[in-house]
């Protein structure tokens, strides 16, 4: 009987140990890149193209958000982690590169009348203080608010340039990426929405981004300060990179690259 | 050879199945492992009746979401277990033979659809629908009630199906031989003694409907507020993990494997009551 | 006021006809809907072609690439060690308490919601045992996921073996062994296999294990350690987030009819048992 | 003990217990080799499980237990060196109902045959033509040896499962009721089978009448509850029992 287990135990212990084997054998991609699903998107762009300059570096790029992507580069289980947050204090160790600007778009229903709001408003409607758009010059209707995940880094970014210390409404509908929100503020006439200001004509159905204290959320507003709402991304390595990973920096920096990022509505100069 | 073989094939299953066990123990244990230290810290109480829900501010309490768990489930309960059960006595009792053979294929078929294209569907119509028509941004606890309702109908219909036809013809038989009207012979004599085997199929599709997590996300909105009514947005604990997965790290991921412990131990005690109920018969 | 017995016949018969048209309807509708909407766009290059930004246009074959790879390991795993269990259940220990356990939990853990599944495919394969998001990570925790159900259905059509068989078998001077394989297992095959067959469509269908697991890569997954994106989670993404509506539906109609050829596949095997006279 | 050196199978002291119920009490009887013995009495009389009993297949049933001794060739059957595929393969057994396995005919007699290791099992398709011309079924299934054995006859199928045995050359047969469910004319047609086989083997017969005992069988056995009332020579037992149950069965008082 005791027998029995041991061999059993031994025969557990063999399945386990092939498993790690074959972990440690992975063929593993050029680079892998993981973290914010805001930069995602752009990520995969650049390796689309890059691919087609460089086949035999693969690309791996993986979503998670900022903060897995991080610790993935801590880690060491990716090259270069991409964040659209600033690195906190016990992150500052990392190197990193902002890999361009985007804006943060504030965004309603084509229908709706109202086209313009101070920051103050924008707050105080998250903040469940403004509860119907007749407070802002719009129709009777109840605002339906929608909101980011905790952790996304859309939603810390908003959370930093506009609530301040206000608190985002428990009574917010919660969508998990931009695409989500963008849809959802699209389908919905009495609804608001912060989105990254890249994708706000990249669906099927239009959206309109409202202005800030009379400012156009446009590049041009954000490279000369005059639009506040903004965040940076960033790419993340453990110490500078080097061979393949660095390369792919160099590609994203090249005219090349940065013409593709302003071709997805990015800011990169 | 033939005693080496015996004695072989013997270990082998032994060893299969202890695996199998262990891997399925294994689950059980990772989860509760990475989930318990979190509710330990924030205590019981806190972690399952704490209305406030922010873990960037440490702030963890799901008792909304276990709310709303139970009240998208119970509505689509309340939509799918009448439905299902009127279904599963047509198809047992009434339903012309083309019929029938069209419908049970149907039902197989929508069992094995992926969830998220019901969930797709209620987004397409369902949600406009109720924003148009019953106000709210439409998201709301009533469309994932629908959804699940529909969802829910094939385990509830299959089970209650094949329970009706175990029973012996005799039941049946000896119901119209005494001259009761053929309603009458499934209300008082054919429903009754399939009792039991109706209330698990009606348990397991209530499981079913707390376990699903993506054709859900996308129409119920998914706020961490106590729903005032059936047209406020409301999150489950199922979504609950599924939307913020995807970020968490530390404390938070922690919240989301101890909210998967709460759903875990919901599904053992209606799965446990479920058996009981059969095995009962 | 009592009305008369025969009234409330009617009257139930015309609810029940009621609700069971009504369920059949909304049910044709949305699977016809989805078939409608998508199958103009299901052509040949949308099979074989890459996605060309994020899924906007281009095709979807990494994702039917994907969704074969991870199901193929996820059935491959736990196929044997299902069969097996469920053999040792049903021929060895027929009946007492340890089987009872075993059962109680495998029935326990087939009504588990499969997120939790992924939370523990997520932590365990991908972070622990760092297989990273690929397509061994999803198909361990589909195999995790399904071994439940092939466990229950396995030894169920084992059960249902006659137990005479078992005791020719025996009395002709057959072990146990060969009792189990000349006997007991083609009789059980096609219960069996229909299990397994159904068990591939959850693996095709399941959306929110594999998203944590196989992760959501759009590119063609090149070995068992790339990450990929199935079929069910590249609709979940392209409905979703509004990328591209056509694309949408066509992939979900391309879902309904794998779903659709697994079930008639799965029945031809529980027909043919039927059709044996058994 | 065994003064007569024909004796088979003695059993021994036997009894036999489901958990806590015991089926057979204390037995003791001899069988003697190439005669056929009738074993006879009504439902529930232990006749099943004593007949279980002489290939260990109810060491199957779940809390089965055994006390007292069987003797087979003046060797214990429950002896530490004994192996059970060999006792199973030297006394076969036919049940109550026809058990064809499902697949072919040929298959089916040839299943015994096979399980043996290579070498011991010879050629398969000679024995399974020997053991269907023994069982009186050779020229009604020669052309359809491929056909599933479900697509013959009650009674065709009853004597496939004899020549299934007897394709294991077995020293002993144990026929459980093998004619409950057949038709006078199939089970005619065994009996005379059993005749024939009388001279190669030893034959242990649970009939399903007191008829059947009297047309094919050389001694009796008559069992109630479990325990053996009496035993003699067939022609004895009927005309002249020296029990009163045993007159009373056999006159249908009861049973």
């Amino acid at each position: 009987m005791r027998g029995r287990w041991i061999r059993t135990a031994a025969a557990g212990l063999l399945g386990l140990s092939v498993c790690l084997l074959s972990a440690c054998g992975r063929q593993t991609a050029a680079v892998i890149i993981a973290g914010s699903t805001s930069v995602q998107p752009y990520a995969e762009v650049l390796a689309e193209d890059y691919a087609l300059l460089r086949p035999d570096k693969l690309i791996d790029i993986q979503g998670g958000g900022s903060s897995a992507g991080i610790t993935a580069v801590e880690s060491g289980a990716a090259d270069l982690g991409m964040s659209s947050r600033k690195l906190k204090e016990s992150e500052q160790g990392l190197w990193s590169v902002e890999i361009a600007k985007d804006g943060l778009a504030v965004i309603v229903n084509p229908a709706s009348p109202v086209g313009d709001l101070t920051l103050d408003q924008i707050c105080g409607i998250y903040a469940a203080d403004i509860q119907n758009w007749s407070e802002l010059g719009g129709p009777d209707a109840k605002i339906h608010i929608i909101t980011r995940e905790e952790g996304s880094g859309t939603r810390s970014a908003f959370e930093e340039l506009v609530m301040g210390d206000r608190r985002i409404t428990n009574k917010a509908i919660v969508q998990d990426s931009n695409g989500a929100m963008r849809q959802l503020v699209a389908d919905d006439p009495h609804s608001i929405g912060f989105i990254s200001l890249g994708l706000v004509n990249v669906g099927e159905r239009p959206v309109k981004a409202i202005r800030i204290d009379g400012v156009a959320p446009t590049r041009e507003n954000v490279l000369d300060g005059s639009y506040s709402l903004f965040r940076s991304f960033l790419f993340v390595a453990r110490s500078r990179p080097e061979g393949p990973a660095l390369q792919f920096i160099e590609f994203i920096f090249s005219p090349g690259g940065r013409l593709l990022l302003s071709g997805e509505g990015l800011i990169a100069e | 050879m033939k005693k080496f073989k015996e004695k072989l094939s013997g270990r082998v299953f032994f060893a299969l199945a202890l695996s199998s066990i262990s891997a399925l123990a294994l689950i059980t244990v990772f989860i509760i492992v990475n989930g318990v230290p979190l509710i330990a810290e924030v205590g019981v109480g806190n972690f399952i009746f704490g209305m406030s829900w922010a873990p960037s501010r440490g702030e963890f309490g799901i008792f909304p979401m276990i709310v709303g768990s139970v009240a998208v489930t119970l509505g689509a309960a309340a939509i799918g277990v009448p439905v299902g059960i009127c279904c599963s006595i047509f198809l047992a009792e009434f339903a012309p033979a083309p019929l029938r053979n069209l419908f049970r294929p149907a039902i197989q078929l929508l069992a094995g659809i992926p969830s998220v294209v019901y969930g797709f569907w209620g987004l397409l119509f369902l949600v406009p629908f109720i924003r148009n028509y019953l106000g709210g941004p439409g998201l709301s606890l009533l469309a994932g009630a629908v959804i699940l309702g529909i969802m829910i109908l094939p385990t509830v219909i299959s089970i209650s199906e094949v329970s009706i036809l175990a029973l012996p013809r005799q039941y049946k038989e000896g119901a119209l031989a005494l001259g009761m009207t053929h309603w009458q012979t499934i209300r008082s004599v054919i429903l009754p003694s399939a009792r039991s085997g109706i209330v698990a199929a009606v348990i397991l599709g209530i499981g079913r409907a707390i376990g699903e997590t993506m054709a859900v996300i996308m129409v119920l909105g998914n706020a961490v507020a106590m729903p005032a009514s059936i047209l406020d947005p409301v999150r489950t604990l199922t979504t609950n993990i599924g939307i913020e997965m995807g970020y968490a790290s530390g404390p938070h991921q922690q919240a989301l494997f101890a909210t998967g412990i709460v759903l875990f131990v919901i599904i053992m005690i209606l799965n446990a009551s479920a058996q009981y109920i059969t095995r009962k018969r | 006021m009592r009305i008369n017995p025969r009234t409330t016949g009617k009257i139930a018969k015309v609810l029940i006809w009621a609700a069971a048209l009504s369920v059949l309807v909304v049910l044709v509708a949305i699977i016809l809907y989805i078939l409608f909407k998508g199958m103009p766009f299901i052509n040949w290059r949308f099979l074989t072609d890459i996605p060309r930004s994020m899924g906007r246009s281009g095709g979807i074959a990494p994702a039917i690439a994907g969704t074969a790879m991870v199901s193929l390991v996820a059935i491959v795993i736990a196929v044997p060690f299902g069969i097996g269990t469920a053999f040792y259940l049903a021929e060895y220990t027929r009946g007492n308490a340890v089987t009872r356990i075993i059962r109680f939990s495998a029935e326990s853990l087939a009504a588990i919601p499969s997120i939790v599944y992924g939370l523990f495919g997520f932590l365990f394969f991908v972070i622990y045992l760092d297989l990273g998001w690929s397509v061994l990570s999803g198909g361990l925790t589909l195999a995790f996921m399904i071994l439940p159900t092939v466990i229950r259905t396995s030894e169920e059509a084992i059960l249902t073996v006659p137990n005479t068989y078992r005791e020719v078998s025996f009395s002709l001077g057959g072990t146990k062994w060969q009792t189990i394989r000349k006997a007991v297992f083609p009789s059980a095959i096609q219960g069996i296999a229909n299990g397994v067959i159904l068990s591939l469509g959850r693996c095709v269908a399941e959306t929110a294990a594999v998203i944590l697991t196989a992760g959501s890569a759009l590119r063609m997954a090149s070995s068992l350690f790339s990450p990929t994106r199935t079929m069910a989670v590249h609709f979940y993404y392209l409905a979703r987030e509004g990328i591209s509506m056509d694309n949408a539906y066509a992939t979900a109609a391309l879902l309904i009819l794998l779903i659709f050829l697994i079930n008639v596949v799965a029945n031809a095997f529980v027909n043919r048992t039927m059709a044996k006279g058994r | 003990m065994t003064t007569e050196t024909n004796v088979k199978i003695a059993i021994r002291d036997l009894s036999v217990y489901y958990d806590k119920k015991q089926a057979v009490h204390s037995l003791s009887l001899d069988i003697r080799a190439h005669e056929i013995l009738s074993v006879i009495g009504p439902a529930n009389s232990g006749i099943t499980t004593l007949l279980r009993s002489l290939n260990r297949l109810f060491d199957l049933t779940p809390g089965s237990r055994t006390e007292g001794d069987i003797l087979l060739d003046e060797k214990s059957i429950y002896g530490p060196d004994v192996s059970l595929t060999e006792l199973r393969r030297r006394v076969g057994m036919v049940f109550d109902v026809p058990t064809p396995l499902p697949m072919s005919i040929f298959d089916n007699v040839a299943y015994g045959p096979r399980l043996k290791s290579k070498k011991a099992r010879g050629s398969v398709a000679e024995t399974v033509e020997r053991s269907l011309r023994m069982a009186a079924l050779w020229d009604e299934t020669k052309d359809r040896l491929k056909m599933p054995a479900a697509s013959l006859s009650g009674g065709q199928q009853q004597r496939l499962c004899i020549a299934r045995v007897l394709a294991l050359e077995p020293e002993v047969i144990l026929l459980d009721r093998p004619c409950s469910g057949l038709d006078p004319i199939s089970t005619a047609k065994i009996e005379d089978s059993l005749t024939l086989l009388k001279k190669q083997f030893t034959i242990v017969l649970a009939p399903h009448n007191v008829q059947q005992a009297v047309r094919v069988s050389s001694r009796t056995a008559f069992m109630l509850s479990g325990r053996l009332i009496e035993e003699g020579p067939s022609t004895e037992v009927f005309s002249d029992p020296k029990d009163r149950r045993t007159s009373d069965y056999i006159t249908g008082r009861f049973g």
